[in-house]
């Protein structure tokens, strides 16, 4: 895809022949693609080489693109391109909502992984405060940790392990294939900077009194 | 010293002055290497040859005889390149003498070829890293669509991490539980204040110049990090005691041993004292 | 523009009849464009009609970019449409500062492009030098390289592998059209060589449960 010659930079005027008209079309459809706001034509003439016919070259790219999927629109003295509108409904689909787990959260969630199976007074005690119930709930909900067996201990608390969803996510194989701890110093990941908001994020703990209540997935 | 090279019979055609002033800017540069294999293949390329004929008993003494010119720069050396200079200095060893038939493992040659390949291989990433980097890339040369359109309406949340928050998130707890506040073991600390106690009393029942080591209490004596604990805290002690004119300091040269003796009260100013604290200090 | 029938939102399979090749097309032109990010066949078939060959309207596609300003890219698994190469002189004003790098990390990127999946002590091999943390963080944190399976060699070590993002970033459709690879191969600069006399139960022990660990260059 490199074996078309470069064209001159647009820095040096009329030393070279004008762009073919097909050229000049192809400039344009790059600039306005890459570009994250409209362009308009004067500024099109500016970036493009000297003697480009900038309105000749937006009519063709225009009817070349009449009836695709995006569509060259113009906006006020500016052009643009857009999704065609009898496709919009496409983009809707798009929108999910991309949330960052909390703290909290990917927190048990480690201990979890790293764990399994686990009782949640283990995983309080590895976290050091307690794990509020919205925060396992949510881990279920996502299907990534699920109640394992319970333990053989008195009050036979549940336990819980991740799920195969888990490890579809994450791209591992078994939990087994987790970096340990010498793997994640020697990467650098034990140094870690402290993450924006860190400081707060415990403030988000309620207690939790419910431990080993749940009898949904006894065995 | 790398003159000398360039006159060597047989050792290219080089003009001795380029030779000199290459080898100078290595010299230089030393900091510059990123590890002995590095500075091998600089040296290697020096030599204009196909890395897969270099002829690998030159190298080695190439090798060796930069290490050394570094070191008489008195350049420090970080310890891999002094392990790659002993590795070579046997190869060489192994490779200009008759192989010994009693002795198995790899044959010198075996392992200059080995060298060669790990020459040839780097030489060879360096290559495909400099072509990758100039590939055309994106955000430099290839653009992506500057204005994507995001349409926000359907509803579902989803929730993202990855691999890496989750190690992060694991490291951070398990760092959490290695972190201690910092403090200090003292079983093996003797304190400032009880040798200057110590040697205050002593000091009443002694009369004439005595070693520091004397004063040093039973029990610290030995060697290791009592005694070295012990001995500081009494010679800090010996110190204060000697701003506070109540002992005069002595030491015959330096690394001698240091010797006190309590001063007389109302004592004469006695002038090798001073000069001698001096030494001490 | 808005004359062409609206097609039946994909939430709805099987109930409306398949929409013709072109109209797919313009479907999977639409959903290129409006995203920076390449998107993979599996989410353009999803979110496309129940019915659409993806692949088949891609070829379309692909051919009708072909030569324009804007072109259309495999990356990996998945598509983008990207500004064509020659006209990189035109683009100043998108131009993003690129991040600079140290030369181990150059060098530590190509290792893992070239000999995937990699071991830290591998790299250390072929450098001839302690790899730092900073530099594989720092290729992890552009999301350039990843961690793959462990190795089933004693200690289990974790691989790193080059990434999607890596191959988007150089222009690349898949590991295997890295420059050089096949020339580097067959002059036996990516195998692993072993010191001679040291290691070699490793390697053999290596091949046996390693295998499914090499897609990218075994064919």
């Amino acid at each position: 895809m490199n074996d078309r010659p470069v064209p001159p930079p647009a820095a040096t005027p009329g030393l070279f022949p004008i762009p073919p008209l097909a050229e000049q079309e192809r400039m344009i459809e790059a600039i306005l693609f890459a570009s994250a706001e409209p362009v308009s034509s004067a500024e099109l003439a500016r970036r493009l080489p000297e003697g480009c016919d900038v309105a000749e070259a937006l009519a063709h790219l225009r009817s070349r693109y009449a009836g695709r999927g995006v569509v060259l629109v113009r906006v006020g003295e500016a052009w643009a391109f857009r999704t065609a509108p009898d496709l919009a409904w496409l983009m809707h689909s798009e929108q999910v909502e991309q949330r960052r787990l909390s703290r909290a959260a990917i927190e048990t969630l480690a201990i979890v992984a790293y764990h399994q199976p686990v009782t949640r007074a283990e995983i309080e005690e590895i976290r050091g405060v307690a794990v509020s119930r919205g925060t396992i709930d949510q881990l279920l909900e996502l299907d990534w940790i699920r109640l394992g067996r319970r333990r053989m201990t008195p009050g036979r608390p549940v336990t819980f392990v991740v799920t195969e969803a888990f490890l579809d996510h994450f791209g591992l194989e078994s939990a087994r294939d987790l970096p340990g701890l010498k793997e994640l110093r020697e990467a650098g990941l034990l140094d870690s900077r402290p993450l924006p908001g860190a400081a707060e994020a415990e403030a988000e703990e309620e207690d939790a009194e419910d431990v080993g209540q749940r009898p949904l997935f006894d065995e | 010293m790398v003159a000398q090279d360039a006159q060597e019979p047989g050792d290219g055609a080089a003009p001795a002055m380029a030779e000199r002033l290459a080898g100078e800017a290595l010299i230089v540069d030393v900091d510059g290497f990123e590890g002995p294999l590095d500075l091998l293949l600089t040296l290697a390329r020096r030599q204009k040859v196909d890395l897969r004929r270099i002829p690998v008993l030159q190298l080695a003494e190439q090798y060796l005889r930069f290490i050394e010119a570094v070191r008489a720069l008195r350049i420090e050396l970080a310890a891999d390149y002094l392990v790659m200079a002993a590795w070579l200095a046997y190869l060489k060893s192994r490779l200009l003498l008759p192989p010994d038939p009693a002795e198995d493992g790899p044959s010198a040659e075996d392992m200059a070829a080995h060298l060669a390949f790990q020459l040839e291989r780097l030489e060879a990433m360096r290559e495909a890293a400099a072509r990758l980097m100039a590939r055309d890339r994106l955000g430099r040369d290839i653009f992506a669509r500057g204005a994507p359109e995001v349409v926000t309406v359907a509803r579902s949340k989803q929730y993202s991490a990855t691999l890496l928050d989750l190690m992060q998130a694991y490291a951070r707890l398990r760092t959490r539980d290695d972190f201690r506040p910092y403090a200090f073991d003292r079983s093996d600390v003797f304190p400032m204040e009880a040798a200057l106690e110590r040697l205050r009393d002593m000091l009443g029942h002694q009369g004439d110049w005595a070693e520091l080591a004397h004063y040093l209490p039973p029990g610290w004596r030995g060697a290791g990090k009592r005694r070295r604990s012990a001995m500081a805290s009494t010679f800090a002690a010996s110190l204060e005691l000697a701003k506070q004119g109540r002992v005069e300091l002595r030491q015959a040269e330096t690394f001698a041993p240091i010797r006190l003796r309590p001063r007389r009260p109302g004592g004469q100013d006695n002038g090798h004292g001073g000069g001698d604290g001096g030494g001490a200090a």
